[in-house]
């Protein structure tokens, strides 16, 4: 790595390490001769145009390793035929998307039909902005990150409304009404999860949490794991992912609030559904994982490679849970969120709040009380979760899961009976 | 029987006062088009936000007229028929229709055709219930993971159908008076080695599944039906045995030789779909122990006993009956002399099965009437022939 | 094994819960349509029948009659009842319904009434169950064909074709449209004069 | 920021507000209306942003875009289809002069300020400030509001436990005591969906 001078190419355009140069760069010759607000708009454009730039193409790789890491849990191949290990299927998948009829239901609401396979674009591509790629790589680092980040996510499910209803269907009216009561209930777990980071760091600004777990050599996995639990599943539950599928339960109401989308139009949800998996996996590796940082590996590392690789990971773990997990009915989602982790990530923000005010009044040593705390966090992490385990447990399920072998009796109700009886005894 | 009475006209009761103040309750159709209807089968229910309200089935999607069709071909050109009955239990649909024309003819069947049979039956059983179970977590939401496991098994099963008789999953195979082809020489090696995995694969599917936490919420206490209310609503086999019933025709009724072996009967003890789910799993190894206990034992002589291919049985009429992987699968012929029966009906296990449906869906939500459905197990193709 | 129960035991039964409600002829149990319910709750109320399952109900054309035959079974004891009910109306056929003794009986009651035609006379829901309302005929009869407006695939003709409605159709034609805004789809309709032109 | 600039984007938000408010009136559909109100909500945080004001902007996306129209549809969904459609009604003069008198508050209001104390730099750092000044100075009023807000709560899961559930679950458990299985189904009376949702919006204003 060191083999030539970095110098020479620090802050140059082609210096990869840092992708905001060459943004930077254009902006400060636009500024040169331009007014300020071309350069503002210009500034924005690149930075849209480069997201979107990363997503495309990433988006269509995720597919096909969605779909063959699914496979490869199910003893399948997957898709192989298409271009080398099948890695050309998305495209092929695009183009056939592209090319089927675009239907609409006679009945359905015109406008508020067409409009839903755009606008849902407009949350999924916003969030990406605070996302940081690297210390200055975001494409607006606002102050109020978090906040943006929950808000935007939380306008997508408008728009998932305006699918479910216009369509004038009745599973894309249960779908939609499951997406909407599921999000603004999983919201608030969420919220909580994070204002425990907030609290903690001081700073809602995404990149200040990932500069504040750099400076103290923490991710906050290990300092608040029920927080990054919560967030995990309040997260899957906002993207549709099994175990909380439910507002397009493929086995109950078909695909829930696109069924009546096909070509393309299915295609933008189901992209949009795609990119936002990945982001919000990008967020947990931000907000848990220490983001761009690696313990000093991203002196060595581009910072957004590392990014990247941490995503991964959280995505890899998000089609783990997927092709796994049998699907909560509603009314358990529900009971889940409001009776469990909202209790929990509410005890976790008053524990933060008193760590954050030990730490800042007693002045401690933050290499000896960071443990310390993470230790006893992990504890009492471990704790809620047994305890929710063992109260979540109820009568019905602590029965054992058994047959009977009966071999010599035949016979109605009586030996129903008597079957009963023995195995009853014999417990 | 009354207090399945007052249930029902309590519920119809309750429906009534639920109508009356001013809320809208959603009829949603599921089917004939659906993903958990396994099949053109359609369940109109109507739903009080997500409960159940009242379900009622509407079927003849697929209705053939087999009953009608067979009158007019003979006993032996009746046999394929019975293959498209229940696709998914090809070879106990054979079976039963064998055995009931075999009971019109007066046909002993040679001891190694009936070792044969057995032998397929259990291995039809195995197939079947891998089908039934997958797509029941399916049903509970599973992404086609436990499906894909337990299609495997099922593979590995028509393969050995289809190195025997050709087809894989309409097989065509018993003949009346024993079975069409003798056994090749490589299925023998080949289900020893299915016998020898089976067991680890079922253990594993035991350790995803037994003590899935999600499993047990989606599936524990729901569509419970008393064994009461079981047998009076005709219900049979996994459903009926799954309330705690110990009633296997194979025991009660051993045809084919069961009684030369040895094996239980799995029974559950509250009767919701999660004991429909391990009774199934259970039946499964029990097969295997079946399959286990004759592989070394298949008598060597003839597997075809001599029937004329016209054959003209004595007026009369017969009702036979075996244990499908789907319940009490029985066939009703009478003769009149003719080489065509008179009457041919099949008593369809799944189509009897769903009797008790609308019982234990009401009062569930949307979610809990497809699990329950996905646990009675039903193919379309049986219920409405 | 399961063993038949003798019918002359049932019959007792039967008639000491009803005189002449049932006779044993020829090995098989008859019943008096009139009185099916009856000897039916006591062959499973009695204790020494004990049937109280019913394994299958179905029927038969005899042609002249109609011979129901339901097959009746006791799980403890392990022996199984074949018995049959008698109707003559052609016209009109119908039986006392059994789903008041036997709930299974209900899907397999429609199925008979949607093959056969056979009235179930107190079943609280008796409609087609596999064709649909309005398809003309019976078709397990065996007088199908020449009833009114069947599909005659491959046939060369009958006695009685061309002649409308001579036989009695179940249920109207339904009329209702497919979509309320498309008036001219009337659902699934059959006419009753296209399957003879057709064939022509 | 240059006047062009910070010209285009108050006159594109401006005409978006009141775009989306008038098509409010306008619309008979009310789940169209609905979603002007939410475009009319949009601008009206795209105003906030041009002030420099991240924090109420990004609130204002939060709570009204994200959370209250959300609960308006579903209010409206819940409500019977014939009372649905945004007809005539008996209350229009009122309602307009009701409008009329806010809009000539406001007005006033907007005459009577004095403007020039926006034109000082942006407030660095808006949300500590807000968040201590909600503690310290004005911990009183918040803490009101927190418990109005939770007794809002408390009241709509009142209002929304309907005796249909009730008798859902009465009708389950007499299914049940017919089966023989009553204590199965004691668990079936998990917080049925209605009320759930009548927590999920409460709950929302209240964290925020």
């Amino acid at each position: 790595m060191s083999g030539f001078d970095l110098a020479v190419v620090l802050g140059a355009w082609y210096d990869f390490r840092d992708l905001n140069n060459l943004s930077r760069l254009i902006t400060e010759w636009i500024a040169d001769w331009g007014p300020d607000w071309l350069s503002s708009i210009v500034t924005g454009l690149l930075g849209s145009l480069g997201i979107l730039a990363v997503i495309g193409p990433t988006l269509l790789v995720l597919i096909w390793v969605e779909r063959k890491v699914i496979a490869r849990f199910q003893q399948r191949y997957g898709p192989n035929r298409v271009g080398p290990k099948g890695l050309l299927q998305p495209v092929a998948d695009a183009i056939k998307l592209i090319l089927k009829e675009q239907l609409a239901p006679r009945a359905a609401d015109k406008l508020i039909f067409f409009l839903p396979p755009v606008l849902i674009f407009v949350p999924g591509l916003l969030i990406w902005g605070v996302l940081p790629f690297g210390p200055r790589m975001s494409v607006a680092d606002l102050n109020v990150g978090v906040l943006f980040l929950l808000a935007v996510s939380g306008t997508g499910v408008l728009v998932l409304f305006m699918a479910g209803w216009s369509s004038n269907n009745k599973y894309a009216l249960f779908g939609a009404m499951r997406a909407v009561a599921m999000s603004i209930s999983y919201e608030v777990p969420m919220v909580l999860a994070l204002l425990t980071l907030v609290v903690f760091s001081g700073t809602m600004s995404v990149n200040g949490i990932v500069e504040w777990q750099q400076q103290e050599d923490v991710i906050f996995i290990l300092l608040f794991p029920l927080s990054a639990i919560a967030f995990f599943f309040a997260a899957s539950a906002e993207l549709n992912r099994t175990p909380a599928d439910i507002s397009e339960a493929e086995s109950e109401i078909v695909a829930g609030y696109h069924t009546e989308y096909s070509g393309m139009r299915f295609g933008l949800f189901y992209a949009v559904e795609l990119g936002n998996t990945l982001v919000i996996s990008a967020f947990i590796a931000t907000f848990f994982l220490g983001g761009w940082w690696l313990w000093g590996l991203d002196q060595w590392v581009p910072s957004w490679i590392i990014l990247l690789a941490k995503t991964g990971a959280v995505y890899f773990l998000l089609i783990w849970t997927r092709g796994t997990l049998p699907r909560l009915r509603i009314d358990q989602l529900m009971s889940f969120c409001w009776k469990a982790l909202v209790p929990a990530t509410l005890i976790f923000v008053a524990v933060a709040a008193v760590e954050r005010t030990l730490l800042v009044t007693q002045g401690w040593d933050t290499t000896i009380a960071l443990p310390i705390m993470a230790v006893i966090n992990i504890a009492l992490t471990l704790g809620a979760v047994m305890l929710f385990a063992r109260l979540a447990r109820s009568e019905r399920l602590r029965r054992p899961a058994r047959t009977t072998l009966v071999r010599d009796r035949v016979g109605g109700l009586a030996a129903a009976r008597e079957v009963a009886s023995q195995a009853g005894g014999g417990d | 029987m009354t207090s399945a009475d007052d249930t029902r006209s309590a519920l119809s009761g309750t429906i009534e006062t639920l109508a009356g103040d001013g809320s809208e309750p959603v009829v949603v159709n599921l089917g004939p088009q659906h993903p958990s209807t396994h099949g053109v089968f359609r369940l109109k229910v109507t739903l009080d936000g997500e409960i159940v309200q009242d379900a009622e089935m509407r079927i003849g999607y697929l209705h053939r007229s087999m009953e009608k069709l067979a009158e007019e071909r003979t006993y032996t050109q009746n046999i394929p028929f019975t293959d498209r009955i229940d696709y998914l239990a090809a070879m106990s649909n054979n079976l039963a229709y064998c055995l009931a024309a075999e009971e019109l003819l007066g046909v002993e069947v040679p001891p190694r055709g009936q070792a044969i049979r057995v032998l397929f039956a259990e291995l039809q059983r195995v197939a079947s219930h891998a089908m039934a179970n997958g797509t029941f977590i399916n049903d509970c939401g599973a992404w086609h993971t436990p499906l894909f496991y337990m299609f495997r098994d099922r593979e590995r099963v028509l393969d050995m159908f289809e190195m025997t008789c050709g087809a894989r999953l309409t097989t065509n195979y018993m003949r009346i008076g024993g079975v069409a082809f003798d056994l090749p020489d490589e299925l023998l090696p080949t289900l020893r080695s299915f016998l020898d995995d089976m067991p680890d694969r079922i253990a594993s599917y035991e350790d995803l599944l037994m003590e899935n936490e999600i499993l047990h919420a989606r599936a524990r206490g729901i569509g419970v039906i008393s064994p009461e209310m079981a047998i009076n609503s005709s219900l049979s086999g996994p459903i009926l045995r799954a309330t705690g019933v110990p009633w296997d025709l194979r025991k009660a009724n051993p045809y084919c030789g069961y009684e030369n072996y040895e094996f239980d009967i799995p029974v559950g003890e509250q009767g919701d779909c999660f004991d429909r789910f391990l009774v199934r799993m259970a039946e499964v190894k029990q097969s295997l122990r079946i399959l286990n206990q004759l592989i070394d034992n298949i008598p060597d002589g003839p597997w075809l006993a001599d029937v004329p291919l016209h054959a003209r049985p004595p007026e009369g009429e017969a009702y036979a009956r075996v244990e499908s992987p789907r319940g009490e699968l029985g066939f009703y012929l009478v003769s009149d002399g003719s080489p065509a029966p008179y009457r041919f009906h099949c008593r369809p296990p799944s189509l009897i099965n769903l009797s008790a449906l609308k019982e234990m869906s009401i009062g569930g939500t949307l979610a809990d009437a497809i699990v329950t459905l996905g646990s009675i197990d039903i193919v379309v193709g049986e219920i409405d022939r | 094994m399961t063993a038949q129960l003798d019918p002359a035991a049932a019959a007792e039964v039967v008639n000491a819960r009803h005189e002449n409600a049932g006779c044993v002829d020829a090995g098989v149990l008859f019943i008096e349509a009139a009185q099916l319910v009856e000897a039916v709750e006591a062959l499973r109320d009695d204790e020494a029948t004990d049937l109280i399952f019913l394994c299958n109900l179905t029927a038969v054309d005899r042609e002249r009659h109609f011979e129901l035959v339901y097959h009746l079974q006791s799980l403890d004891l392990n022996h199984i009842l074949q018995l049959k009910v008698i109707v003559t109306d052609r016209e009109d056929p119908a039986v006392p319904s059994l789903t008041g003794v036997f709930h299974g009986a209900h899907l397999q009651e429609r199925e008979v009434f949607d093959l056969f035609g056979i009235r179930f006379d107190g079943h609280p829901d008796l409609r087609r169950l596999f064709l649909w309302d309005g398809f003309p005929g019976y078709p397990l009869r065996k007088d199908f064909l020449q009833m009114p407006g069947q599909v005659r695939a491959g046939l060369p003709g009958f006695p009685h074709e061309g002649e409308q409605n001579a036989w009695p159709v179940p249920g109207s034609v339904p009329q209702r449209p497919l979509h309320p805004n498309d008036p001219q789809s009337s659902g699934i309709a059959v006419s009753e004069d296209e399957p003879a032109e057709a064939d022509a | 920021m240059s006047s062009f600039g910070f010209h285009l984007a108050f006159w594109l938000l401006a005409a978006m507000t009141v775009g989306g408010a008038s098509m409010i009136i306008v619309s008979r559909n009310l789940i169209h209306a609905v979603i002007y109100l939410v475009i009319s909500m949009l601008g009206v945080a795209g105003l906030y942003l041009t002030l420099s004001a991240d924090f109420i902007a990004v609130v204002q996306v939060l709570i009204y875009v994200g959370a209250i129209s959300v609960l308006m549809l579903f209010a409206i969904m819940l409500t019977p289809r014939a009372e649905r459609n945004n007809t005539e009604t008996s209350l229009k003069l009122p309602a307009a002069a009701v409008m009329v008198l806010i809009l000539t508050a406001t007005v006033f209001v907007a005459l009577d300020t004095d403007w020039g104390a926006v034109r000082q730099a942006a407030l660095a750092d808006q949300a500590r400030l807000i968040g201590q000044s909600l503690i310290r100075e004005y911990v009183l009023p918040f803490e009101i509001g927190a418990v109005l807000l939770t007794a809002a709560l408390v009241g709509a899961i009142a209002l929304a436990r309907h005796d249909d559930e009730d008798a859902a679950i009465h009708a389950q458990s007499l299914q049940a005591e017919a089966d023989g299985t009553a204590e199965d189904v004691a668990l079936l009376t998990d917080p049925p969906l209605v009320e759930v949702e009548a927590d999920a919006g409460a709950g929302e204003d209240g964290g925020s």
